[in-house]
């Protein structure tokens, strides 16, 4: 339970870092959180408490006594591509920095309306 | 023009009379003499009696009546006025300033013998002449048309160029249309 | 349409008749007023003398075919109106061809002429010819409303459209639509007056301020051919309001005495009426007489 | 023969080109157009088979439900046509508009988002779907930048910044659907949604709504949209609208077909769809860069294609469909014609495309001609495709929507024909003649001929149209086929 | 191949390829497009006899084309016209450029117009019908930049016209799954009362646009105005007839099947009375010729539309007869104005004045309109304003014939301003030059003063056909002759006769005045008038033109007062200006995007029931 929780409550914070917060790195950093919270919820899905590795390394060992494999392998996936997301969300900050002399997201809206 | 006497068709006779009972006048208001008419054509007087009626344009009327004095500007436009009229057509100078200048005679800029510079038919005597007088001189007029003597307008024609160099002489800035009919 | 003597008779003597009685009209119109004036007047003969001297103008200007051709078309409608208005009741002669037209016929063929004087009036170039043209034309609008108020109430409580049927209703002097229809005839009687054009609806041709208006640049055989289509006209609009309203006439006694007394009604307006503006005599039109002729279509309808 | 080529071709291609980069730039912009045409060619030959039945390749020998499987449907079938087809031509008109180094990058980008959009139409595993679509949205992101002067950065972050809402929202969905069924084949799930409460059914759709329809360009949701459109070269618009979009759109539909098909939910799409759609249109009234407006207009396209899926009777899909080919011609012929003309007045703005109606005569001719089909005014084939949303909305009895579809079209009409006004007659003689390069005028061409056709013919599309929309509604086939092949 | 597949093969690819040849050889344009539109005449004409139906599936829909005498009617109007247009649009148009565009979009419109009188069915109506929309709107811009805004009017207006119609044709597919003309007519029956009343009112209003009824009239003035006038004259003449030819299909093979249907008559009929009272009025206060005839327009068609509506066999006929002959002198009004424009360059007539002497046929042209228009006899405007009076009064439509006769004597004076300040006033020295216009320009309007002078006094050749398409429309008969009408009343007027008197007369005293005095009567220049004595300047100008009503105007000035224009003009300021602040959602800010989301998100859970439902 402690991990839904705790996932949620990452997923908020993220959240929080980016709806309020102003300076682009730390929005990009909430996006991180928010991915983090997702990641560990889906790993909460899968695990079986006192569960062992998916791989029949023992005889009789049953599918309910292991943790789920195919969240981990989601997670993975999910963690790729949040990274590449970060990557180039990075990038841009650097162009965006380039261009306007700051990170105030608020200073940033040439393209409106 | 015709002779009421000497006329050989019935049709003259009756183009004669009509004539000479239907005198439409466009009066040039140009001096004193303007103010005689009203009471010529009212109730007093009425010079309807004898089909004379005021109109409205020239191009409806048969008398030019000069009222008084001519200055050398309205001339121009008298001149205009009576050239717009459409044939037969008759002048009557009205009072002595047409005769002679009357009064105006030395003065620079009215014209003395208003004969000089369009053929009068009738001159009505008088400073004013007064709305008798007036009667009297559209029977006058009324005679003569009877007696085919009205001829003003044929004498316009035949001395046009006698008629076009004194009204020269006076009117200086001379511009006027052709005398087309 | 057949071809036979009372025909022939009939196109020729009309409008002969016509003008002799509309011009004796014009003339008696020039000594009543005198007469009212306190004046003597001019022999009750004067207007044929003066359009006799119009014709016999030596010289004539104008500018132009259609000032030419203006009157004609004026002369045009007044005996086209003439030949289409059973002059005289049951008459072979005198109805002409007033079966093959009705009355909306009538209304149309009236405006012929004034359209066509208008197009004369308008070639002359005239800037006084113009503002009488848009007056007329502007107080045309004014008087017709009223007219054809009168008429179509007329129309519907009769169930016809053509004169003749409309002089067969009214065969005994009670039955005169003057008497069954008394609105529409104030309708049609106060158009009548803008329709003669005399004071107080004479802005059209106001002498003294428009030089008077259209015919300004008409004179000799084109005034005189104006004022016969006139005298013209005026009668047979007299004859089409005594057909309408008082019965019509069997002989011409009782027509010449019928068209008298309706004819006085504009005279006598004239003679003691100043002039009224062009949008004050469209205004009046559009108030007493639109009222009388909305009176007069539902007194019809209910 | 696979449809398994839709995406590894591409994707193959997408790596290979940075290194032949290294060879050859002409190489590097060859090499997208073979792919595509053969994608093209591909997708033709296979189309007949995949209409008749689906085709259900099995990748890495997993048996579904358990392995990810492609399922090459009639709706895919026609939707990888389009995306191959519309890719081709969008490929030959950037042949000579990107000149701007780094070419490999861009076509490397965009044989990425082909990769992702075939992928997402042709995925049956929902964990898949939200992998393609994060490739497709990388890329997209890097695409919107591409351009350096620009504010091209600001946009993609933007884009970015509600891209990875989306991506997460869609993420959550797909954990809650596994944490409570365990299974992420669309197929499987479709069979097995029932079993989740309904409280958690409801999350589930609301976050797959959220996800997927800020792709779709759902109204509160689509504030990154003008942005991207507008800041990306105009190929990269093309792809956006003619592309990404169609894709997005159909898995949002193909999920909600499967999982939730239910009056309410249809009846939410169709409000969306119609806010959508009027405020997108009014919001493009008033713009002053033509790119910009061509984005509010294509959000407005996509409102309506919202509504007539909404409506989910056969018909209505059917022309749901035809309106999405239709319009990915049409926008993508705008953005190509409004790229040239952009690129040659030098000014983004409407007011400075006076008179250019003289200069480039072909491109603003193709401009016009889009405008009027997009309108939808015949004998174009966007006529036949709006006739057919309005036929069958006004059959399943919602005649407030007809109205206001015909309301946002006259907006429509009226900004459109605004700008061919200042092409064509705000400036009368030619100042200076310019010419758009053949292959940019070759693309713009094939797209008007085909418009054309189909005007004439709709017969042509629409013939195909009634499979694919069986097969987005029919949900027991797609568990059938899905399952067992 | 039948007749009608030919009209509309040649003409739509007749127009494309007028483009393509207009910039590969730009000499055969001009004659490609005569023989165009010279062909489908020919083939219109074949059609007649033909009685041919054309089936096209397309989409899922059977589009369907055959001919009714109803349809013929139209179909020889507009191939008429079209081929007198573009005859006349050679020499007109010559010193123009972009002339592929205008002949391809002529030929579009001309063939968007075969495509809709041919058509029985909605869906081929319409798509021609937004065919035509598209082409005029493409003329009507043609011309420069002050047309765009007008041009967009129309088109906004147009459309509005158009999806109303779409929206009905949606409803009756809706209703009873098919499109087809005879099916819907042989179902209407079976809709409820309020879908027919919606339908029908859907309907007369998308049809009602193109033939500018008020308040939906604001767009002509400016689009007949701006437009090239050969276009003008097709517009006015035959397009805006598209409009009448839906309304009349719409009353009597759909609306007479409803229970209202008297209803519907009387408040269309009433609509077109204050449209024709109205837009005369404005008509009188134009100072552009071509505005003013397209008031003239309006006011027209409202005759027209009041006598669909009213019904009665003489006034159906009257409102066909109207139709054709609007075509007819509307059309020679406007090429007249045309011949006007291509000489001296403008339309103003407050600045062009006394053309009469040097554009005689084209003032002959003007004149025969003039007098069309006006009714008066004896050419053909009398028959139909005879037929619609009668039909009005027997119908008991009492007032309505009032307020139709004060409109069509006020129309008098708009004529008279139209051909005073255009032929007839003063002859001012600017226009000296002016000569008349090209024989082909000439020779088209010739073809039309000749038509009406016949028609008026031989009405009965065109209500033969007229009354074969009313028997179409329902059972509708009503007695003439070739030259004799009659009211239900059994009065007649016998156009011969009059004819006769009028030109008897006419003759008579003309050459009377002619020759009398023929030596002595003289031709003066217009400068040459009475002006009290004084002489005009050679340059001073005595036309009399600006505020030419303003009598008229005082006397009418309240209801002038109020112009649907503004209000119009208004709303649409005012919906761009709020669409100006919707757009203000998108703030340009990344993170207000994301709350955007966020916001939704918490709203559809918070509401996930009430949205969603709970049998998802």
């Amino acid at each position: 339970m402690i991990y839904y929780i705790t996932s949620i409550l990452l997923v908020l914070i993220g959240m929080y870092a980016v709806l309020v917060k102003k300076n682009l790195i730390k929005i990009v950093i909430g996006l991180s959180i928010v991915d983090n919270g997702i990641h560990l919820l889906l790993i909460a899905i899968g695990y079986v408490k006192n569960g062992t590795a998916p791989i029949f390394s023992k005889a009789g060992l049953q599918p309910n006594q292991m943790v789920d494999p195919v969240p981990q392998a989601l997670v993975l996936t999910a963690i790729v591509i949040g990274l590449a997301v970060t990557a180039v969300a990075l990038s841009l900050i650097i162009r965006l920095y380039d261009h306007h002399k700051t990170l105030n997201i608020n200073k940033i809206r040439k393209l409106k309306w | 023009m015709y002779n009421d006497k000497e006329a050989s068709k019935i049709v003259d006779i009756i183009k004669n009379f009509a004539r000479k009972h239907s005198l439409w006048i466009v009066a040039y208001g140009t001096g004193c003499g303007a103010i005689e008419l009203p009471p010529t054509m009212t109730s007093r007087y009425d010079a309807e009696r004898f089909g004379i009626r005021g109109s409205a344009t020239p191009r409806q009327a048969d008398v030019l009546l000069i009222t008084g004095y001519l200055s050398v500007k309205t001339l121009k436009r008298v001149i205009r006025t009576y050239e717009q009229m459409q044939e037969p057509k008759y002048v009557i100078g009205f009072g002595s300033c047409t005769i002679n200048g009357g009064m105006y005679w030395d003065s620079y800029n009215t014209i003395k013998a208003l004969d000089r510079y369009l053929p009068v038919d009738v001159y009505i005597n008088g400073c004013m002449p007064r709305p008798e007088a007036v009667i009297s001189g559209f029977i006058k007029l009324q005679e003569l048309i009877a007696q085919g003597k009205a001829d003003g307008a044929k004498r316009y024609q035949e001395n046009l160029e006698w008629y076009r160099e004194n009204q020269r002489k006076v009117i200086k800035n001379w511009r006027m249309p052709e005398y087309n009919w | 349409m057949e071809i036979n003597w009372s025909t022939i008779l009939g196109i020729i003597f009309t409008p002969i008749i016509a003008f002799i009685v509309g011009v004796t009209y014009g003339g008696l119109t020039r000594v009543i007023t005198a007469r009212v004036q306190n004046r003597y007047g001019p022999p009750i003969f004067q207007n044929l003398l003066d359009i006799i001297k119009l014709y016999s103008k030596e010289s004539n200007i104008n500018h132009g075919v259609m000032q030419h051709l203006g009157p004609v078309f004026a002369i045009t409608a007044s005996v086209t109106t003439l030949f289409f208005v059973p002059v005289i009741k049951d008459s072979t002669v005198f109805t002409n061809f007033s079966f093959h037209g009705d009355l909306i016929f009538l209304l149309y063929i009236m405006v012929f002429g004034s359209l066509g004087m208008a197009l004369g009036a308008g070639q002359t170039g005239n800037p006084n010819s113009a503002i009488g043209v848009s007056r007329g034309l502007s107080q045309l609008v004014g008087y017709e409303v009223p007219f054809v108020m009168a008429l179509v109430a007329i129309m519907i409580q009769f169930q016809t459209t053509n004169l003749n049927d409309l002089l067969a209703v009214q065969d005994h002097f009670t039955k005169w639509i003057i008497f069954q229809s008394p609105f529409a005839f104030l309708a049609a009687i106060l158009a009548f007056l803008g329709m003669m054009g005399y004071a107080p609806f004479d802005v059209v041709i106001a002498p003294a301020e428009i030089a008077s208006g259209p015919p300004s640049e008409f004179g000799g055989k084109y005034l005189g051919l104006m004022l016969t289509s006139r005298s013209i006209f005026t009668f047979a609009k007299l004859v089409l309001f005594t057909d309408i309203f008082l019965g019509g006439a069997s002989d011409f006694i009782t027509l010449l005495i019928k068209t008298f007394i309706l004819y006085m009604i504009p005279v006598l307006t004239g003679i003691v009426f100043p002039r009224y503006r062009t949008e004050q005599s469209i205004r009046f039109f559009w108030s007493w007489p639109l009222f009388f002729g909305i009176i007069a279509i539902l007194v019809v309808v209910f | 023969m696979s449809p398994v080529h839709f995406i590894a071709v591409p994707l193959f291609a997408a790596f290979l080109i940075p290194l032949i980069g290294k060879v050859s730039k002409e190489l590097v912009k060859i090499i997208p157009g073979i792919v595509l045409l053969y994608l093209s060619y591909l997708s033709i030959s296979l189309f007949p088979i995949g209409v008749n039945r689906p085709i259900v390749e099995i990748i890495a020998g997993f048996n579904p439900p358990f392995g990810i499987t492609l399922y090459y449907g009639p709706i895919a079938a026609f939707l990888t046509t389009l995306i191959t087809l519309v890719g081709f031509v969008i490929w030959l008109y950037s042949y000579k508009f990107i000149i701007r180094e780094p070419t490999e990058k861009y076509y490397m980008l965009f044989m990425m988002l082909i990769t992702g959009s075939t992928g997402i139409v042709l995925t049956g595993d929902i964990f898949n779907l939200f992998v393609f679509f994060e490739i497709t949205s990388i890329a997209a992101y890097s695409l919107t930048a591409f351009l350096r002067d620009r504010d091209g950065a600001e946009a993609a972050f933007k884009y970015l910044l509600i891209g990875s809402f989306a991506s997460t929202f869609f993420l959550l969905a797909i954990a809650i659907i596994y944490a409570n069924i365990h299974t992420l084949n669309l197929a499987d799930i479709a069979s097995k949604i029932k079993d989740i409460p309904l409280t958690t059914r409801l999350f589930i759709l609301i976050l797959i709504i959220i996800g997927l329809g800020i792709e779709s360009e759902m109204f509160p949701l689509n504030g990154w949209a003008p942005d991207a459109y507008s800041q990306a070269p105009s190929p990269v618009g093309a792809v956006f609208g003619g592309i990404v979009v169609k894709a997005a759109i159909y898995s949002l539909m193909r999920i909600i077909f499967l999982m939730f098909h239910t009056a309410d939910v249809l009846h939410f799409l169709v409000v969306m769809g119609v806010i959508t759609l009027l405020i997108a249109e009014m919001s493009a009234m008033k713009q002053q860069q033509i790119k910009r407006m061509l984005a509010f207009s294509s959000i407005g396209q996509m409102g309506l294609v919202i509504i007539a899926f909404g409506v989910g009777t056969e018909p209505s899909v059917r022309a749901a469909m035809f309106q999405m080919f239709n319009h990915a011609l049409i926008k993508s012929l705008l953005f190509f014609a409004a790229g040239y003309l952009v690129f040659h007045s030098g000014s983004k703005k409407i007011s400075a495309l006076d008179g250019l109606g003289h200069d480039k005569p072909i491109t603003s001719f193709f401009f016009a001609f889009g405008a009027l089909a997009i309108i939808g005014l015949p004998p174009f084939s966007g006529f036949w495709s709006k006739l057919y949303i309005l036929l069958s909305v006004a059959d399943a009895g919602l005649m407030v929507p007809v109205v206001l579809i015909l309301i946002s079209s006259i907006i429509e009409a009226v900004y459109y024909l605004r700008v061919v006004s200042r092409l064509y007659f705000y400036k009368e003689e030619a100042t200076d003649v310019r010419r758009t390069p053949v292959s940019g005028l070759v693309a713009m061409g094939i797209l008007t001929v085909v418009i054309l056709i189909v005007g004439f013919y709709p017969n042509l599309i629409l013939h195909w149209m009634t499979p694919a929309a069986n097969d987005l509604l029919d949900k027991a086939a797609y568990i059938k086929f899905g399952l067992f092949h | 191949m039948n007749s009608i597949e030919y009209i509309l093969f040649i003409t739509f690819i007749g127009a494309g390829l007028t483009f393509i040849v207009h910039h590969a050889l730009p000499k055969l344009r001009d004659t490609l497009a005569i023989l165009v539109s010279a062909l489908d005449l020919y083939f219109v004409i074949q059609a007649i006899s033909e009685k041919s139906k054309v089936v096209l599936s397309i989409a899922d829909f059977h589009l369907i084309w055959k001919t009714t005498p109803y349809n013929n009617l139209f179909a020889v109007l507009i191939a008429v016209l079209g081929f007198l247009t573009i005859l006349y649009a050679h020499d007109f148009m010559s010193s123009k450029d972009r002339l592929g565009y205008f002949y391809m979009n002529f030929l579009f419109a001309l063939g968007g117009m075969y495509g809709i009188v041919y058509s029985q069915d909605f869906i081929s109506l319409f798509f021609f019908w937004e065919i035509m929309t598209w082409a005029s709107f493409l003329l009507v811009i043609y011309c420069c930049k002050d047309a765009q805004p007008i041009g967009l009017k129309y088109f906004v207006f147009s459309a509005i016209g158009a999806y109303s119609l779409l929206i009905a044709i949606v409803m009756l597919y809706s209703l009873s799954g098919n499109l087809e003309l005879t099916n819907l007519i042989s179902n209407f029956s079976n809709f409820s009362v309020s879908n027919q009343l919606i339908v029908v009112t859907l309907l007369l209003l998308g049809f009602g646009v193109k033939s500018a009824i008020m308040p939906l009239h604001v767009w002509a003035p400016g689009a007949y105005f701006i437009s090239p006038s050969p276009f003008t004259a097709l517009f006015s003449g035959a397009l805006s007839k598209m409009g009448i030819f839906g309304i009349g299909l719409v009353l009597f093979k759909f609306a007479a099947q409803s229970g209202y249907f008297s209803y519907v008559q009387i408040i269309l009929a009433w609509i077109g009375g204050i449209t024709a009272l109205l837009a005369t009025f404005y008509a009188i206060f134009q100072t552009d010729a071509k505005k003013l005839l397209a008031y003239s327009s309006i006011g027209q068609l409202g005759y027209i539309i009041i006598g669909l509506a009213i019904g009665t066999p003489l006034s159906i006929a009257s409102a066909l007869f109207l139709t054709i002959l609007h075509a007819a002198f509307k059309a020679m009004l406007f090429m007249a104005t045309g011949a006007v424009y291509f000489r001296t360059g403008t339309t103003d007539m407050n600045s062009v004045s006394g053309l009469i002497r040097k554009m005689p046929f084209s003032f002959i042209t003007a004149l025969f309109g003039i007098i069309t228009v006006s009714g008066v006899p004896p050419l053909g405007g009398f028959a139909a304003k005879w037929m619609l009076y009668e039909s009005l009064i027997q119908s008991r439509h009492y007032f309505l014939v009032i307020v139709v006769f004060a409109a069509s004597t006020a129309a008098f004076l708009y004529l008279y301003r139209f051909i005073f300040s255009l032929f007839l006033g003063q002859e001012e020295k600017e226009w000296e030059d002016v000569k008349e216009a090209p024989l082909l320009m000439v020779i088209p309007m010739l073809i039309l003063s000749a038509f009406v002078l016949v028609v008026g006094v031989f009405p009965g050749l065109i209500l033969d056909p007229i009354s074969q398409s009313m028997n179409y429309l329902g059972n509708f008969n009503f007695n003439y002759e070739t030259s004799v009408l009659f009211n239900e009343w059994g009065n007649q007027v016998d156009m011969q006769t009059v004819v006769n008197t009028i030109g008897a007369v006419f003759l008579i005293v003309g050459l009377i005045i002619t020759f009398k005095g023929f030596k002595k009567t003289r031709y003066v220049s217009t400068k040459d008038i009475h002006t009290s004595g004084e002489i005009p300047q050679e340059n001073e100008n005595l036309t009399y033109a600006v505020d030419f009503y303003k009598p008229f105007e005082r006397a009418i000035a309240p209801i002038l007062k109020s112009s649907i224009d503004k209000i119009y003009t208004g709303i649409a300021n005012n919906l761009e200006q709020a669409f100006d602040y919707l757009r203000y959602v998108y703030t340009g800010n990344g993170q207000t995007y994301a709350m955007y989301v966020v916001f939704f998100l918490s709203l559809l859970i918070l509401f996930a029931e009430l949205i969603f439902g709970i049998n998802l």
